[in-house]
């Protein structure tokens, strides 16, 4: 292993104020929380500012395809802030999980996805794991003529999606194909994350175009990815709760005193700060060892395993350290503690990266 | 009085009350009449002044006996906090005239203490009341108060003379909440229900006859209330009851999510569980020798804690069905099941466990100073005139 | 399930004064520390007061063969006590588990034990687990003319102990030996925790006493007694660790404040407190539900992996609110230190009850 | 001074000074006089003036080409707390006397700053040093003190004047070790062995050239020293190098030990340790660039609770092994190994790593006050002569 740069280039930093910038124009958090309560109209908005104003659908696109050629450091940058803002826009399932699956298909689908042209979902359970067997990662079936059927639970994206990416599953090898959404079952969910709401996915015998025939590498590789980044997500979320309870504890008063100056609560605070440091560091580095190609695997169940409950850890302690406050709608505290249960529980939760972990590193389990 | 005397005493009240026959409300009002309502009451109020280890036994022969009960679920804040605190400092003609509407039910009751401002420093209400002529007059905003768009009666703390310090210039009130300058909005709860609500007070008056002890010594009268709330440590429980016994039946029902790291936390919380049953039954052994002190802190503290890992954890293990919830929609729920609806509600609502009635931090800090007697923290509100402080 | 008694009757709390006022005169902490150095003169002094004077070493034996005919709950109570003074005597291995093994046997052992006359040790190791196979248990074979071979490493109460009770295996049936320290190898073993120091015992072919031919129940039920009991002395442990750092952290000055009035160590302070109350109520219950033979394994098993833990955390948290001092050998910190992690180990760590827990509570493990 | 003209520089003294024939302590104050030493110290004072980041590379040359070393891990002190601070505050004559003799080894340095009542509450120090003519008479106890009976001096801080607050009324000494009113003893430890030492001041003389920084200007000097103490976050660390390696260890070479919840817990450790080598990393490359914060406590708190809890699991894991110690015998270990000895010793010794340096009470507070900017604790010490302060 050499030393991955774990600081942040110029080009990253300007990347982050820009999508900081339009995000705290744009993804004002009263609008977030209409999501629970239908009004959706926020997504699709800030979605386009940020996939074609902003170019970021097409970030990990290859420049020969129209997009920014960029790699995983630039699009955890992203997450980062998006997992900041809560925004309820389907970056990591489209510009990520699905992009990165397309990435060896050299499919016309790249071009659209680099434009903003169209937003694509990979069909799988947001709580998918990573070494799922590949009857999990694919349910449906493809006949001969290419027409697929089978159900799929709790996708994320598939909602603001316009192509469904199907994989397939068919003998033992599993394939990827391409189904417009209008021709698909799409049943919202009703999700403990709403800013990200699931939809289940019905397919009944719907023609669809091949993609790509032996797709396990690439679908596993798109998961891996999509893990990894999900960290630099969670590290957004707990770093904006931690400064967000930091800020309230300096200015609420009792007892004659400012709160944050308990020496319980500012002792609670200093872990949780080690922890967000933590959790930064172990972001940075996965999305820099996929991009160095450089011990991916472990670097992702690392980051996943730690950042998963960190941020869990971050928005419980947000909405406990706010006091009643935090538990009121009105205050965005919820919002997070939503995201982060759910993304703790996206891709697998910590323990399953850790039981992942100790094949990659050699720590067995108990001899059967 | 012995047990064999009340229960004659059970036995010929209700040899002249056939539960069957006699209307409910009829019944509830007689009964309280008859000093079997809370026997450890004096009488005339409802009691027999006995002790209040007798009151069980009472309860299960009127249960026996197909007796209505006074739906006490619906009256929690009245049967538990108003009604101790009006006993303890109530006049006659309060006792007279609150005690028994509140045990038959027929007036509920709701709390107005915390405010925006005064959460865990409930010294620090603003809600200003000024004497006008026989009465008060009342402003300000209360927060977190259940049951108030159904409550006839309000116990109300409210600051009466802000050129004292913080503590010294409150007075207790018992407040009319159909009082047109009663206005109750819905809160909204991070579960998306509404189970508490906000009360704003625009000039509402309160006659002097119902404030509850003396102009100035609110902070103690409220004082007595909170201990009232924070020493209840609950009924004998079974062996996974609450939160535990939910997920433990979750976790037999879902083999195909088990993972050996779920099993031995879930294990830790089954023994955490069992530990502060046990500590609970243990406590109330003791409370049953003498009077109610600060350890039952330490009982909510726990409560709190396992109940949050628990429902944390019964999302992890449930899932992918763990990520669906049950319905966002606003609603105002009559009563409140912290194990009821589905896994994602009782993840969140269990949030609140730690933070009503006494959060876990005025916990800690009460068991450490009450109980082991440490220091208490520096204040420097206590003595300066409540309008000079920084707010 | 009735609801057990867990408040200490009359005579309870008269027995813990006389032991208490027992070890205060004579368990000096100075004097347990020399046990680390090789001095073990305090041993035998105070085992012969609390055993003989007292008479607690037939505190379980039953009155017809000359003891005190007590149960459970009385042991806890001096476990408790010696707990809290880390006192260096066979109490635990001798008078519980040793006298318990014994109490079907009818054997004259149970009156010389019921005198002090003789302290017996069982020879499996500190360690062992309660669901430990037979071939752990016993790792002692017997020939046909009642002739020990084996060796048993780890034994605590052999150094005291005049009598060695051997469990032995022979086919499939364990059997229980009586043997003359004397005869027997006793190897001491520099220990971790020196004041309950641990002893390798060497058989070879030495000539024994058959006391129980059919002895497995006999065994295990010592084995569970000891466990539940165990727990009584941690929770014993840990009170006297909460009360040593209080009461030192309200002399302690820094800062120009008692230390005790910084926040976050009340706040510790107060959970600490309340992992005591509980580790007490739950020690209480183990030993009431054996004393009433009331779903013992269970609250053994609760009892075990609650305290055992705590324990541990009492006394670590005690040496690390100690500041430095609690780091120095002259302080009596490190004993608690020493006794705690050792007893977490004793008859089985937390996960291991944990684990014999779940098949206790029909809290099934992942399926195989 | 590029880096290639630092190469040539090497190279040369190289040529000039074979350390192959070369005498070890002749190399090495040749090698302070080029200027070799420290490179980022003074011309003159063992270094250049270059960049502190130019360092690994001249020691990896020296290293490369067979030099001898200055054995740096018997006296870190020296080499890490008293040469930055006496280039920092020294005078020049201080600085000519000192640093040489310092870097090549020659004179071994220890700290004498925590005593008694003083250990996380540096500024409280008792022992007095009175001005007796170009002198001070010093008297006192110090402890904590790691290599005091190897040492040739000691930095040292006193109180000069008890009328000032406490803060205020401190000095800073380089004291001679072999001076007769010295007694240095033994601290016994829990591990058994006597690591530190507790100093016994009598009556010592420590003349005024020998005073580092003002008069009254202790505190100051002093929390210069512990800076570098702080900060100091270790080199580049390997994965599963410290703790994590050897508990990984005894996993993989103890299958038949090995229990569900030990692997989930020691997994959940091997994450913590890997998150706190790559946040050491990536402190490390933010270092490079800029001035040591306060964000190093982070990482020293980490590393306790990691190394306590691994240590700890450790025992557990072992089972039957971890009730055996090696040895109780009274040593004083030349080198001190966290990760040494057997299991036993390394639980017991970790128990340190939470209060040596920092306790982690104090790194909460740094971080929370320094950092995250929240209010310092209330203080009532700070504006009181110290005299009148009570002890």
């Amino acid at each position: 292993m050499s030393d991955l740069n774990l600081l942040p280039t110029d080009v990253e930093d300007d990347l982050r104020a820009t999508v900081r910038d339009l995000l705290v124009d744009h993804c004002e958090l009263s609008a977030v929380a209409a999501v629970y309560d239908g009004d959706r109209s926020l997504v699709e908005r800030l979605w386009k500012a940020l996939s074609v104003d902003l170019g970021l659908a097409g970030l990990l696109v290859p420049e020969e395809h129209g997009g920014a050629g960029a790699s995983t450091r630039e699009a955890a940058v992203v997450l980062d802030e998006l997992g900041r803002h809560v925004a309820p826009v389907p970056f990591l399932t489209s510009a990520v999980v699905a992009t990165t699956a397309l990435l060896d298909s050299d499919h016309a689908l790249l071009g659209r996805l680099a434009t903003g042209d169209c937003t694509v979902a990979m069909t799988v359970p947001l709580s998918i794991e990573l070494d799922a067997p590949g009857r999990e990662l694919a349910s449906v079936t493809a006949d001969d003529g290419g027409r697929l059927t089978g159900r799929v639970t709790s996708v994320a994206g598939a909602l603001e999606a316009d192509v469904l990416l199907v994989p397939t599953v068919d003998a033992d090898r599993l394939a990827l194909y391409a189904v417009p959404v209008e021709q698909a079952g799409v049943e919202p969910v009703v999700s403990l994350d709403m800013t990200r709401q699931l939809a289940d996915i019905t397919l009944d015998g719907i023609a669809a175009e091949l993609v790509l025939a032996d797709a396990e590498a690439a679908v596993r590789r798109a998961l891996e990815v999509g893990a990894a980044l999900l960290a630099s997500e969670q590290a957004g979320v707990a770093g904006r709760c931690l400064e967000t309870t930091v800020a309230y504890l300096k200015e609420r008063r009792q007892f004659g005193r400012v709160v944050g100056g308990f020496q319980a609560l500012k002792h609670r605070l200093a872990d949780l700060y080690a922890g967000v440091e933590s959790a930064r560091s172990v972001a940075v580095s996965a999305a820099a060892a996929l991009a160095a190609d450089e011990d991916g695997s472990v670097a992702t169940a690392v980051a996943q395993a730690y950042c998963s409950d960190l941020a869990v850890h971050a928005a419980e302690e947000a909405v406990q350290l706010h006091g009643g406050i935090g538990m009121t709608w009105e205050h965005p505290a919820h919002l997070y503690l939503k995201r982060a249960k759910a993304d703790q529980i996206a891709f697998g939760t910590a323990g399953a990266h850790r039981a992942r972990l100790a094949g990659l590193v050699d720590l067995p389990p108990v001899r059967a | 009085m012995t047990i064999d005397e009340l229960r004659g005493r059970v036995a010929d009240f209700l040899a002249t009350h056939d539960p069957r026959s006699t209307d409910r409300l009829e019944f509830l009002r007689a009964r309280y009449d008859a000093g079997l309502a809370w026997v450890a009451f004096p009488e005339g109020h409802g009691g027999l002044g006995v002790p209040q280890a007798l009151q069980a036994e009472v309860d299960r022969l009127f249960v026996e006996a197909g007796a209505p009960d006074n739906n006490p679920s619906a009256n929690g804040i009245g049967l538990g906090m108003a009604a101790p605190t009006i006993l303890a400092f109530g006049t006659d003609a309060q006792k007279a005239r609150f005690l028994k509407p509140l045990w038959t039910g027929e007036e509920i009751w709701c709390q107005l203490f915390s405010e925006p401002g005064a959460g865990s420093d409930l010294a620090g209400v603003a809600t200003r009341a000024v004497r006008d002529g026989d009465a008060w007059v009342v402003n300000g905003q209360k927060v977190w108060t259940s049951g108030a768009h159904n409550a006839k009666y309000a116990i109300l703390v409210a600051r009466t003379d802000p050129d004292q310090p913080k503590h010294s210039g409150l007075t207790y009130f018992l407040c009319d909440m159909t009082d047109p300058g009663i206005e109750v909005r819905p809160l909204r709860q991070i579960t998306g229900e509404a189970e508490f609500n906000e009360v704003f007070l625009t000039d509402v008056r309160i006659p002097d006859s119902h404030r509850l002890g003396e102009e100035g010594q609110g902070w103690k009268v409220a004082n007595a209330t909170l201990n009232n709330e924070r020493v209840s440590i609950g009924k004998t429980a079974l062996r996974e009851s609450g939160m535990i016994g939910v997920v433990a039946r979750t976790w037999r029902a879902q083999p195909e999510r088990r993972t050996p790291e779920l099993h031995d936390r879930l294990l830790r919380l089954w023994v955490d569980a069992e530990a502060a049953r046990i500590t609970g039954q243990r406590l109330r052994q003791k409370l049953a020798q003498g009077q109610p002190g600060p350890e039952g802190s330490a009982m909510k503290l726990a409560f709190a804690t396992i109940a949050q890992q628990l429902s944390g954890l019964e999302l992890e293990l449930l899932g992918e069905d763990g990520l669906r919830y049950s319905d966002w929609t606003m609603v105002r729920p009559e009563s409140v099941d912290f194990t009821g609806r589905d896994a994602g509600y009782r993840y969140l609502r269990a949030k609140g466990n730690s933070i009503e009635g006494g959060t876990s931090e005025i916990l800690r800090n009460i068991i450490a100073e009450r109980v082991l007697g440490l220091p208490a923290e520096p204040r420097l509100d206590k003595d300066v005139p409540w309008k000079e402080l920084q707010k």
